[in-house]
């Protein structure tokens, strides 16, 4: 019998984590007054846009029931691969940002695949892929970056540049009140998110999903093609992995070779953090985009106050295991089985 | 007519054990590696242990077993590294060290020397701003050449009071670009009044011009590094560009030299307990007064960067150019 | 002896704001089958729950014999010899085991030699499934064997401890005669040596074979304690209730146009070929043994599993569905059985759990879902099947049991289709929600054909115009509902003796 | 339905993987002759002995159905703390080894405790966990290595060192058929391996985890005290991972900041790989230890065949997943629900 009248605890168990986001921000503020601006404020969704849209994508995996630890090498991947496309073959923006969500869909494909019709468990074949990816990307290269000048094998140096247009992607600003304020980058992260609430929350395909999540048999049984909505869930965690490694690409003006283990962890954490957002108890895309801003606040708010890198680390992990503990403990119930 | 035993190069095979190798830097190296063994003719084998110092040092011994005749170790710890290199030479093979000090007199050390590498950088400093600024400062701890880059920096601020340290970060969260410049952002949004910023890594410099350039403050703020790259060249030749100036070893040039060392040990020549490769600086004027765009160019146009003048004997074969 | 009986007083629970239990007053006296009845939702499984350490209590003492008994966990109150069967046979085994860790689990729980003997555990094993005439290869993996059996293999666990008291809650579910027939002969043996037995089921027969007292439980309190000779079945009936029940009454209408048509079938390999009509406006129960293939059918129908062989046309045009979404396409519907495991998604509240085959039926552009329109059809099909719950957004598992069957079977009626198949749609529902079922089913057959599959007889009685009766993978019988032999539909069903069909397996038994 | 008699595809699937190992073994030796020598055989083992010990810690997690992602950071706590008692506390050996284990032991009892009592989602509970110990191992040396002479936050220099005793655990060799042979850790790997192994498969008590991974609500309610074998699950992984943390200190004779990045990830793939082994398509403890074997062999080959440091990354993901494939796709059953 679900109490429609709100106690304290449900009180607690829904907003508590949401109020303890609003401390810290008052807490900031007051300790370190750069904290407030409209800049600061903005900068925080910059430092997360990029783990927060691998958030998002990893949230659709979650939902089907299943998992991706590939997302950090489809991304470093895309780093690469815009690069090369750009500099090395000297080809246009469009095909560089194309090939790279070609890409990224192809790995969440065979990840989809293996995983559905070779049924090699999730963790167990996302795996896998993290260390073949982590591999490629660096094959073509034999290990160096790449930018513009560098030597080509052949002979002779690399002449292509990332297009300004590319750049853009990651740098472009727009005006909002202030000039020159939003980075295109927390316009992806806030429309993307969006997306992927609407998607998942508000259309059938999205019930769909949670409904596989939830029971695949039962699913099956009432006629939704639980494999192809699972292949979905994979490819659209590739392609969003892809686009945050094309947003890197763009703020970075390089392909630089990084292994993107922080990148997997970071949004692994904002969109598990995501469960405890209102109290959902699963994977929901509002959750994983609070979660996001969440750890960009905290890291934002301590880097101001000059914490060395590894109290940082101790407190996002103190933070996450006390707001956790805070939701899960007084909701008596366990998140969905899968997590 | 090289001396014994490079009459027959063929025979002789000699191993590099490498601690790091992810990066520019250690691609760099181990191409001039492998260019200077190819002008002497000897065989290369590569051991990667992927940044894990136990399996560096079982590397070693492997290395041994497989009766190579000379080793280069590039990177790793003192401590886990001491012992097998000590079985190395017990078994008769000569070893140099890169980088890192193996505390063994049979063991040339080979240096890019980090010290040198932050004197030149900050004296830079020193120059384009004074002697007094508010500074900003990259570093993360425990990690050896950062650790000797860092005893270089407190000396400076010993040196110039008016060097006032206002915030200190880093981090090594991959990409590390992109990690130090969300911390950089933090930073110079609270800290606006900070002139020169210290990234005495070339990760950290460019992670720090990203996130001054999108903090709008490019024209305020002056980077000073260590290490180059082809990359690190164009972004410090971007219009407006902060990064004013590195200092740096050809990465390259240190592999060769490398070889060269251990060669001469093999030869039965004596290269000295250290060999130092002089670092060069690099600033923003020079390289676009010079028009230089990439490492070839960098070493076409700076002499002293694309050959070292150490460990030569008169019959050591260089590298074709 | 000491006192073996069990008594419960002022016993009461809630979960949340939903007081569950009020004030239970309950004695099992050793050596006597007390039967207890309730609707779906009166609290009986919560009380049995209570009694073997899995929830604790809000107030309220049980005695055993004469000392309190509060078990702080299951396996405290397997030590005080209180043993349970419990409803949801998947609470009762461990899939990724094998059958003889699966019969000797709460012995290896209890504790014993830290080294696992393994030919001693598999021989006490076979002992144990052997006590209940469960003959299966004691190495297979439990995954690999049937409901029927899983049931069996909890049972045999629980009657091997000699309890004082032995709790089973509902466990004919999925067991056919022969099993159940095995089952009561040990009940029967149990109390003969002096066990407690508390036995809980909806089931009139179980009920009128075993009882020695019926205890009656209405809304968390007992309604009413027959034990009188000759017990007072519709007594206990009314008391559970609060009301009479309401009677059934086959009427059987005109069939209409053939739906269905199987011709020469063959479900599987070296089974019979048989041809099955489905007429409109036509209930066909088909029962038989649990594995006689009743499922298999409703599988081939419904795009799960092909036939070996044989023709089968839906309205005159050929039926092969590639899976169930081709099935729902063509009209053909199948509410599966075991609901929790193959119908209910738990996270989702009653109105999702309803529209999800017909989702798209509740989306507008952009797949969008009208959360109204859904609501809508939601509410009429809770009234329309009288599932008792606060708002069509309670969760799924806050109904009781019975209720969540009735939005299982709703989800499949909420649309017109041209044939329903109900694979046991009864399953674990109180004899009222179950004639609602019956007669929602029957009442809105005019357009459709119909097949109820179920193991009960009693059942299929109650909702069919003719009963269909399979065996071995075939069909053996066809009997219009109307002054109907039950002996003789008893005979078709146990026709092929239940040892053939492991035999046929080919499992060697141990 | 079972069939006794092994059909081709049953012995692929149970030998498959083993063959596949084989295989690899005799194409190195051919190609890679050096590759057979009872050195190089040692090697394979040391390479892999921490990452086993880790490994096999999280297989015990994975067979109560739970998941441990703080085991690195366990790994390198314990590689911290063991030099911060002998170097900076001047403390001996024995402490050194009782306080890591300690630590693990505890580690993992916050774990299960969080997990269990306070029922965060176990992916939750340990990344948390995991961040938590990452910063907090760098706290007390803000952020410093530890080794003999390094200065101190009060003055002075550190004067304790590493005790023999303790670098033995690391660096002793025992002597079979060829002198000086068989590492310790190599030893303590085996060792390790078979009395988990034992445990998991002979006793009663392993019997119980598998049945809790299984059908944790079954088990319980047949008996089984759930909570408290889940805490033991996480109790064995925590100390599991604190030994391989001891063993990585007396390796590298200093409490290094640097080390023990790739600890997780290559443990995780390690205890996954096993599941294919004999097809179990279960966490085994057997299957671990070949599974850590098996990338072992992997990189050794390919350093012998002087490959660059990035394929080795391609070919273990790609070994990895078409192993896996095979096993999983011929199986055809998904492995345990969980993973
Ligand atoms: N764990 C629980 N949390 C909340 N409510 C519960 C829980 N278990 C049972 N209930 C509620 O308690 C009431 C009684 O449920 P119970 O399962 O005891 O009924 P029952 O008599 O066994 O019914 P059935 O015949 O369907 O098995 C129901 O309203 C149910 O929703
Ligand atoms: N997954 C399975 N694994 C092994 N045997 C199975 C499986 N599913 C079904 N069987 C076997 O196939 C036979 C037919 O099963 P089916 O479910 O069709 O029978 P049924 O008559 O519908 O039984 P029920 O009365 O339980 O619905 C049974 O002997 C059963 O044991
Ligand atoms: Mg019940
Ligand atoms: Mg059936």
């Amino acid at each position: 019998m679900t109490a429609r009248r709100l106690s304290l605890v449900d009180l607690a168990i829904r907003y508590g984590f949401l109020l303890l986001m609003a401390g810290l921000i008052v807490y900031f503020s007051i300790v370190a007054p750069a904290f407030l601006s409209p800049q600061s404020a903005v900068f925080v969704f910059q430092s997360v846009a990029i783990t927060g849209i691998l958030a998002l994508g990893v949230t659709a995996t979650l939902v089907v029931g299943g998992f991706d630890l590939s997302i950090g090498a489809v991304a470093t991947s895309a780093l690469m691969l815009s690069a090369y496309v750009m500099v090395i073959w000297e080809m246009s923006a469009g095909v560089a940002v194309a090939l790279c969500l070609l890409m990224g869909a192809t790995v969440g494909l065979l990840n989809g695949i293996l995983i559905v019709k070779l049924r090699v468990p999730d963790l167990l074949a996302t795996l896998g892929m993290m260390f073949l990816l982590v591999g490629l990307q660096r094959i073509p290269t034999e290990g160096n970056s790449i930018s513009t000048g560098m030597a080509l094998p052949g002979g002779g140096a690399a002449q292509g540049t990332f297009s300004p247009a590319f750049l853009m992607l990651g740098r472009h600003r727009l005006d909002f009140f202030v000039e020159n304020l939003v980075p295109l980058s927390v316009v992806f992260l806030l429309a993307i998110a969006v997306v992927v609430w609407l998607f998942l929350e508000f259309t059938r395909h999205g019930r769909l999903m949670y409904a596989i999540g939830s029971n695949a048999q039962a699913a099956g049984l009432a006629g939704v093609n639980v494999n192809r909505y699972k292949i979905v869930a994979y490819m659209i965690s590739g392609t969003l992995a892809s686009f945050g490694g094309i947003l890197l690409a763009a703020r970075l003006g390089r392909g630089d070779v990084a292994s993107g283990n922080n990148l997997l962890l970071d949004s692994v954490a904002a969109a598990l953090i995501g469960y405890a957002v209102l109290g959902a108890s699963k994977p929901n895309a509002f959750g994983t985009a609070v979660g996001a801003v969440f750890v960009g606040i905290l890291l934002q708010g301590l880097t101001m106050l000059n914490a060395p890198y590894y109290t940082q680390d101790f407190v996002k992990g103190a933070v996450l295991v006390v707001a956790l503990v805070f939701t899960f403990a007084l909701s008596g119930r366990n998140g969905r089985g899968r997590v | 007519d090289m001396p014994a035993p490079f009459d027959a190069p063929a025979e002789v095979e000699i191993a590099l054990v490498r601690y790091l190798s992810t990066g520019d830097f250690f691609q760099a190296y181990l191409s001039g590696v492998e260019q200077q063994a190819a002008a002497l003719g000897v065989t290369l084998r590569v051991f990667d242990s992927r940044q894990d110092a136990a399996l560096q040092a079982d590397m070693v011994d492997q290395a041994i077993a497989l009766g190579v005749d000379g080793i280069i170790v590039q990177h790793g710890l003192t401590e886990s590294m001491q012992e097998a290199v000590q079985r190395a030479v017990d078994a008769g093979i000569k070893v140099v060290a890169f980088d890192v000090n193996v505390e063994n007199p049979a063991v040339p050390q080979i240096e890019q020397s980090d010290r040198d590498l932050a004197r030149l950088a900050l004296e830079q400093a020193i120059v384009d701003n004074g002697e007094a600024w508010t500074a900003g400062y990259v570093y993360v701890p425990g990690i050896a050449p950062l650790d000797r880059r860092d005893e270089t920096w407190r000396d400076f601020k010993g040196r110039y009071p008016g060097i006032n340290e206002v915030a200190m970060f880093g981090t090594l969260d991959n990409p590390i670009a992109n990690a130090v410049a969300n911390q950089a952002r933090s930073v110079v949004s609270a800290n606006p009044t900070i002139t020169v910023m210290f990234a005495p890594y070339d990760e950290f410099a460019k992670g720090v011009m990203i996130a001054v350039n999108e903090a709008g403050m490019g024209t305020d703020v002056s980077i000073y590094s260590a290490d180059v790259s082809t990359a690190d060249i164009a972004m410090m030749r971007e219009p407006d560009s902060p990064w004013k100036a590195t200092a740096a070893t050809n990465p390259a040039v240190v592999g060769e030299v490398s070889v060269r060392a251990l060669a001469m040990l093999l030869a039965g020549e004596e290269p000295g307990a250290q060999v130092i490769v002089p670092p060069t600086l690099i600033t923003q004027a020079m390289l676009n007064e010079l028009d230089i765009s990439n490492m070839e160019e960098l070493g076409a146009k700076l002499p002293a960067f694309v050959h070292a003048d150490v460990a030569m004997p008169a019959w050591m074969p260089l590298p074709r150019r | 002896m000491a006192d073996q009986s069990i008594r419960i007083t002022g016993l009461t629970k809630a979960f949340g704001r939903n007081q569950v239990l009020r004030g239970v007053d309950l004695a099992i006296p050793a050596g006597q089958v007390t039967v207890l009845m309730g609707a779906n939702g009166a609290g009986k499984s919560t009380l049995v729950k209570i009694l073997c350490g899995v929830h604790g209590a809000d107030a309220g003492r049980v005695t055993l014999g004469d000392v309190p008994f509060a078990p702080v966990s299951p396996a405290a109150a397997l030590r005080a010899g209180v043993v349970t069967v419990h409803q949801n046979i998947n609470d009762g085994v461990v899939p990724d085991l094998d059958v003889a860790s699966n019969l000797m689990l709460d012995e290896l729980a209890e504790g014993g030699r830290t080294f696992i003997n393994r030919r001693a555990l598999r021989a006490r094993a076979r002992e144990i499934a052997a006590a209940v005439g469960l003959d299966l290869d004691v190495t297979r993996p439990l995954a690999g064997i049937a409901l029927a059996e899983r049931q069996l293999v909890s049972i045999a666990r629980a009657m091997s401890h000699r309890p004082r008291l032995l709790i089973l809650d509902e466990p004919t579910s999925s067991l056919s005669t022969a099993e159940t027939d095995r089952l009561f002969a040990l009940i029967e043996r149990l109390r003969d040596e002096g066990v407690a037995i508390l036995y809980i089921s909806h089931r009139m027969s179980d009920i009128r074979r075993l009882a020695d007292r019926i205890v009656s439980m209405r809304d968390g309190a007992i309604s009413g304690v027959f034990d009188a000779a000759p017990l007072d079945y519709s007594g206990a009936v009314r008391a559970m209730l609060g009301h009479e029940i309401t009677e059934v009454d086959v009427t059987i209408p005109a069939p209409g146009a053939p739906v269905l048509a199987m011709q020469g079938v063959v479900l599987r390999q070296g089974a019979r070929r048989f041809d099955l009509t489905c007429h409109e406006n036509e209930v066909i129960a088909i029962t038989g043994l649990v594995g006689a293939g009743k499922s298999a059918l409703a599988a081939a129908l419904f795009g799960l599993g092909a036939a070996v062989e044989g023709q089968v046309s839906l309205d005159g045009r050929r039926h092969a569905p590639k899976g169930p979404a081709d099935a729902i396409a063509a009209g053909v519907f199948l509410a599966a059985k075991d609901r929790l495991i193959n119908a209910v998604i738990a996270d989702f509240d009653i109105s999702r759990n309803l529209t999800l085959p017909f989702l798209r039926r509740h989306a507008g552009p952009l797949h969008w879902v009208r959360r109204g329109s859904e609501l809508a059809r939601t509410r009429a099909m809770i009234a329309m099947m009288g599932v008792v719950c606060q708002s069509p957004r309670d969760g799924i598992l806050t109904l009781s049991g019975g209720n969540q069957q009735k939005v299982m079977v709703a989800r499949w009626m909420a649309e017109d289709c041209r044939l329903l198949i109900l694979d046991e749609p009864f399953q674990g529902v109180d004899i009222q929600a179950r004639r609602d079922i019956g007669r929602r089913i029957r009442d809105s057959a005019a357009r459709r054909a119909t097949i109820v599959l179920c193991a009960e007889i009693d059942e299929a009685l109650e909702v069919a115009d003719r009963i269909v009766v399979m065996s071995e993978h075939s069909i053996v019988g066809s009997h219009r509902n109307e002054n109907i032999n039950v002996a003789a539909i008893m005979a078709e069903v146990v026709e092929a003796p239940h040892h053939a069909r492991l035999g046929a397996e080919g499992n060697p038994t141990a």
